[in-house]
């Protein structure tokens, strides 16, 4: 996604073609299009010529009494429903494409809860963006934690719902290096629209670069800037904002060392364990005027991405 | 009155609404109304077996354990409540057409009662349940079964719930015709009303007996 | 066949009154239909201890109970007796009934189609390792 | 069409209407209040469902000024979400299921039918105050904390995270169907039951046609909006977890009940527009309808094959791709009928003698807008394209031209039709022209905009957005200032001519079928005599 839009990026159909998917949805796209500009200018054309040819002259003129042509009737059923099967033909060609996964697909588990994507790799890294090699099929088994989501890609053409309780899967195999975002299309509640995620597609070098070094959270990254790429990628963003605003949760400014009171009255020092606490179990203690909906990190950050978040906190509460 | 004569000169006019042509046209837009009232209940009770049928798909063995906690044989015994009931009904209709006030206004006491029955035996069934801690839905505290045991329940309380509900709504409307039908109003040609009431009770009968197979004996 | 026995039944009830009043039916139809539902309830509650496979036993339930409803339709709501027009809105609406169960549970079993992962088993199965997973390595 | 006068022997003043009309005919508020006269309920419905619609209207117009920019600008994240959910909640649920059967099909039923009332007039009443209790809830959710959940009501968002009043609404909604109901079983008892002699079903004009075909799918497909509302209700309280997976259910299948109700809820809207126009333009062309009863099989078809195609709201939401296929097929059969119907009315104006009146600018439009909603219905009954296209902009505008310049068009353009019949005063037609004009160009630059935007990937229901698709928005805000404004000169040509109207004649655009043989308006029991029919409603010219 170009963040510099040229004039060509708005008046366009359809975003960049990235995924293999991507062409055939466009051909029938285009082709449906240019079936409704037919059609459409044979409606409204017919429709003006009418009207301005058989405008009424005197308040007595006579109309032929025209019931019904059966031949043309029988045109213009028939040829729209060819048509019509044309295009079904088509699009169910390629929604069986969509629908089998090739094999030797990277398998990711994705995870969708209120207003955050996470991404599982198979070498059990748990990360906030979706990296992914160039020309390599890769299978998405989604999941969620609360409500329904949405999982769309839009230069990639593919969309699926993300149940609760159940898993749905799809797949996509970019075909060019680049970064592109992933937004939720299910509404999902207040901070529906701060739900997406970056799909970075790299080459495999840099992939396996970033695999090797723990989806570039490895032990050389000093913890500040790990907490902010963590704060960033895992949701937290969506909820705690960084200027002192309200978003869902409390702000991250001027949090660290401050007196905390809670809804049940008692009150603490936001210090280590309690930032940690509040990570792990956030809805043991509510700050007061905030609601209880915060899900649990429990088994998704390990030890130091906690007490990297911390150190980022600190940083950030000056 | 209870002359089987043509309309033993009961005077057309007295209940002819001011935008009929005639008595025919009129019942028969009655009727026809009734018949659209009821295909839009047993619609909207589809929507009760829907559920029924995609929780029993879903939970196969939940179903099969957590019947056993409901007591076929007053199921049964309802099932043969209500079709008396319904009976009673039909005849009571009968009494309405063929100008015999009498069986009318009795057979419409009887279904009244017999509808009390059916309730009667269904509050047993539900404080029965209510001991067990058996309770719709998240207020389940009932004995343990596998998989779901709060959808079967929570299903089994909608369900005879909203029949339930149903029967309450027949019995008011029935004990209103039959005071009507004391002081002599329905006759052979006035007997419309009746047999609108006749045929709601009958849907709810119809409704009872897809229920009581499908909740109660399930195998 | 069926309109042999409706004309029957409508020529034995149509004599012994004129046209003017409505359609009755004589008395013994009623006590005949009321005993044929008794019999059939037994029916039902037999059908249920015969023990067949799940599936088979509720597609019994479900036609015996059909078999009672169209017997309380016909006689006790009058369709033999009344115009045609309102066994077709019974007829359709049960029609529109079974489509939305037919298209629902036709999805519900074919979820798994294409990848097995979509499917209920899948979820069941796996759901269940996944809690144990979190139980067994908390952070 | 002669009107052979069957003396009345009740007190009819002669025939000259020296009788009293329906608005005169009794006084005071009770006498509305409690009016069993189809054409007051008929007005009474008119002017509730405008207030709606006006209501509806502002809160769409504060949803497009909070997406002028993709910065907070007026409302925050959860006040935009009650915005659009309770925008769209209003407008499908208060104003255009209601809007054309209820009101213009009420006033014009019986008389187009040549008899007295409807069939059940109580019930007439009963449906409107039913109507009335309904929107009571809807008003007491706008108060009592709105609602956040969209106007699908989606579980599990709808039963367990969400803290607004969704069981009110949802009640409000379940309370609605039933005047739904009544209103659809009043109709189709009164067009089989009573009619004027003479009147066979091809002789009755198409309008007629598209109210039966509405009143099948409200009688057959509403009840089960009822049960799903209900067991959402009781989900919520009681959570007996048929829906929510957290206790057991599946939200797939609240997906399944709420279309198998909601697909047949958008013939419900459209179909009387379909009626609606075919007035329009054989009136206004003067001349016989092309394909009588290819265009009235055509909406008892949609009516029907509108019950199976309910699944392609939902390719991507985990329903099996096996019965997407048998969905999306039957999508494409779906639209056959209405392809038919548009090609009718074009065709019907060959050879005619066309006026521009203001009705004939609304048919005109509708015929344009609806042609694009319809068409752009084939992208998304495409399996592959929807994918891409689903829960995006594309699909909004979609079912605003459908909905907005198809349903309101017609509606309005019915309004202006029968307002001489109904008020027995004429309009100021410049001004209607400006109306028609200006919402057509708002509407058009409002919502094709979104095609644009939607295709490029904006999802819908999106309070922040990516910047690329600022300047679409910022061009559908100001379309849509200037389609409010279109609708406030309508509005003010209405209230103009209430004040000031010319008196409107018996039959201003020279109508043949049966509602311009009586006065405008009309005495209180419509006909001094039984008209009877003697030919069909378009026999223009020989």
């Amino acid at each position: 996604m170009n963040t510099n839009e040229t004039q060509s990026d708005i008046w366009r159909w359809m975003p960049d073609q990235m995924s293999t998917f991507a062409s055939n949805v466009d051909g029938l796209f285009y082709f449906i299009l240019i079936l409704c500009v037919i059609f459409f200018t044979l409606i409204v054309g017919a429709m003006v010529y009418f009207v301005v040819k058989f405008r009424r002259r005197t308040d007595q003129d006579e109309t032929p009494l025209i019931k019904g042509n059966h031949t043309i009737e029988i045109i213009w059923s028939v040829i729209p429903g060819i048509l019509l099967i044309a295009i079904f033909t088509w699009g169910f060609v390629d929604w069986m494409k969509l629908g089998t996964v090739p094999p030797n697909a990277l398998d990711v588990r994705v995870e969708g809860y209120k207003w955050a994507w996470s991404f599982v790799y198979p070498e059990g890294i748990v990360s906030g963006e979706l990296v992914v090699p160039v020309g390599k099929p890769v299978k998405l088994t989604m999941s969620s934690k609360d409500v329904l989501h949405s999982f769309y890609v839009a230069e990639f053409r593919i969309k699926r719902d993300v149940l609760p309780g159940r898993y749905t899967v799809q797949w996509f195999e970019a075909t060019d290096t680049g970064e592109h975002w992933v937004q939720c299309t299910e509404y999902c509640g207040t901070s529906h629209s701060k739900m997406i995620a970056k799909v970075k597609v790299v080459s495999q070098e840099e992939y396996d670069e970033w695999i090797s070094t723990g989806g570039g959270m490895g032990d050389d990254v000093p913890l500040a800037d790990l907490g902010k790429m963590l704060y960033e990628q895992r949701g937290c963003v969506a909820c705690h904002s960084l200027d002192g605003s309200k978003v869902v949760g409390p702000t991250f400014k001027g949090l660290y060392g401050v007196e905390r009171k809670f809804t049940d009255g008692t009150s603490a020092v936001a210090d280590d364990n309690y930032l940690k606490t509040a990570i792990l179990a956030p809805n043991d203690t509510v700050v007061e005027g905030f609601s209880p909906v915060m899900p649990s990190f429990q088994g998704q950050l390990n030890d130091r991405q906690i007490s990297a978040l911390i150190e980022f906190i600190k940083s950030v509460s000056q | 009155m209870s002359s089987t004569s043509a309309n033993s000169g009961i005077d057309e006019k007295k209940y002819l609404a001011h935008h009929f042509q005639n008595m025919a046209q009129q019942n028969a837009s009655g009727k026809l109304g009734m018949w659209l009232f009821l295909g839009q209940e047993l619609l909207f009770f589809s929507g009760l077996f829907m559920a029924y049928f995609a929780a029993r798909y879903f939970y196969p063995e939940t179903f099969l354990d957590a019947h056993t906690y409901l007591d076929w044989k007053l199921g049964a015994l309802n099932t043969v409540v209500l079709l008396t009931s319904s009976l009673t009904m039909a005849l009571a209709v009968r009494g309405a057409q063929t100008n015999n006030n009498a069986s009318l206004v009795m057979n419409l006491w009887l279904t009244i009662i017999l509808a009390f029955v059916f309730l009667v035996v269904k509050y047993f069934e539900y404080t029965h349940k209510f001991d067990l801690g058996i309770l719709p839905g998240s207020f389940y505290a009932g004995p343990e079964i596998v998989g779901q045991p709060n959808v079967f329940f929570g299903l089994y309380f909608v369900l005879t719930g909203m029949h339930g509900l149903h029967v309450v709504i027949g019995i008011g409307v029935l004990i209103w015709v039959a005071l009507q039908a004391q002081k002599g109003v329905y006759n052979s040609v006035n007997h419309v009303f009746v047999e609108n009431v006749g045929l709601y009770w009958h849907l709810v009968d119809l409704i009872w007996i897809f229920l009581f197979p499908l909740l109660y004996l399930v195998k | 066949m069926f309109a042999k026995f409706r004309k029957e039944v409508l020529q034995r009830s149509a004599d012994d009154h004129s046209s003017g009043e409505p359609h009755v039916l004589p008395l013994k139809v009623y006590f005949i239909v009321f005993a044929s539902l008794m019999v059939l309830t037994v029916v039902t509650v037999g059908v249920s201890l015969l023990g067949l496979p799940p599936v088979p036993s509720i597609i019994a339930a479900i036609l015996v109970a059909a078999v009672k409803a169209t017997i309380v339709a016909v006689f006790f709501m009058h369709l033999i007796a009344e115009d045609k027009f309102y066994s077709v809105i019974l007829v359709s609406t049960v029609f529109f009934m079974l489509l939305f169960f037919g298209l629902t549970l036709l999805d519900m079993d074919s979820r798994g189609f294409k990848n097995p992962e979509e499917s209920l088993e899948y979820w069941q199965q796996f759901s269940h390792e996944k809690a144990l997973t979190e139980e067994a390595a908390p952070e | 069409m002669f009107l052979s006068q069957q003396r009345t022997n009740s007190a009819a003043a002669d025939a000259s209407g020296s009788e009293p009309s329906y608005l005169t005919a009794k006084r005071g508020l009770m006498s509305w209040l409690v009016t069993v006269d189809h054409k007051r309920i008929g007005l009474m419905y008119l002017v509730s469902v405008l207030f709606f619609f006006l209501v509806g209207g502002l809160f769409a117009l504060a949803v497009r000024m909070e997406l002028f920019s993709p910065a907070e600008n007026y409302f925050s994240a959860d006040t935009y979400n009650k915005l659009f959910t309770l925008h769209g909640a209003v407008m499908v649920f208060l104003v255009i299921i209601p809007s054309i059967p209820a009101s213009l099909g009420n006033f014009f039923l019986p008389l187009m039918l040549g008899v007295k009332d409807v069939a059940f007039p109580k019930l007439n009443l009963l449906s409107f105050y039913i109507y009335v209790f309904g929107a009571c809830f809807f008003l007491y959710t706008l108060v009592s904390g709105g609602l956040d959940t969209g106007w699908t009501f989606y579980t599990p968002y709808s039963s367990s995270s969400s803290e607004t009043s969704v069981i009110s609404s949802t009640f409000g909604a379940f309370v609605l169907g039933f005047s739904s109901i009544l209103t659809g079983v009043n109709f189709i008892v009164t067009m089989h039951k009573m009619r004027a002699p003479g009147m066979t079903w091809t002789r009755m004009p198409l309008f007629l046609w598209s109210l039966y075909a509405t009143s099948v799918i409200q009688v057959l497909a509403t009840p089960v909006l009822a049960i799903t509302l209900l067991l959402l209700i009781a989900e919520r309280t009681l959570g007996i977890g048929i829906f929510d997976p957290a206790m057991g259910g599946d939200p797939v299948l609240y997906q399944h009940f709420f279309w198998f109700y909601s697909h047949p809820a958008v013939y419900i809207m459209i179909l009387p527009g379909f009626g609606v126009i075919s007035e329009l333009i054989t009136i206004n062309s003067r001349k016989h309808i092309f394909g009588y009863k290819a265009v009235a099989i055509s909406s008892v078809s949609i009516a029907v094959i509108g019950f199976l195609v309910w699944g392609h709201h939902m390719f991507v939401s985990g329903q099996s791709e096996f019965i997407s296929v048998f969905f999306s097929f039957l999508t494409y059969a779906v639209g056959l009928p209405t392809a038919i119907k548009v090609f009718s009315w074009v065709a019907t104006m060959y050879k005619g003698s066309i006026t521009l009146t203001t009705p004939m600018w609304y048919a005109l439009s509708f015929l344009f807008l609806f042609s694009i909603g319809g068409l752009t219905g084939l992208f998304l009954g495409a399996l592959s394209v929807d994918v891409h296209l689903h829960d995006t902009y594309f699909v909004v505008a979609h079912f605003h031209y459908v909905m907005m310049g198809g349903t309101i068009i017609a509606f309005i353009g019915g309004i202006h039709h029968w307002w001489p019949k109904m008020t027995g005063k004429m309009y100021n037609s410049a001004m209607g022209n400006l109306g028609c004009f200006l919402t057509f160009v708002g509407f058009n630059v409002t919502f094709f905009s979104q095609f644009l935007m939607g295709s490029q990937g904006m999802p819908r229901r999106y309070y922040t957005y990516l910047e690329q698709y600022e300047t679409l928005h910022v061009i559908s805000t100001i379309g849509s200032q200037v389609l409010g404004l279109g609708l406030f000169v309508t509005l003010f040509c209405f209230i103009h001519s209430l004040m000031a109207g010319k008196k409107a004649g018996k039959n201003p655009w020279g109508g043949l079928s049966m509602e311009w043989e009586t006065e405008s308006p009309p005495i209180e029991h419509n006909f001094h005599g039984q008209p009877v029919c003697e030919r069909g409603p378009y026999d223009y010219g020989k």
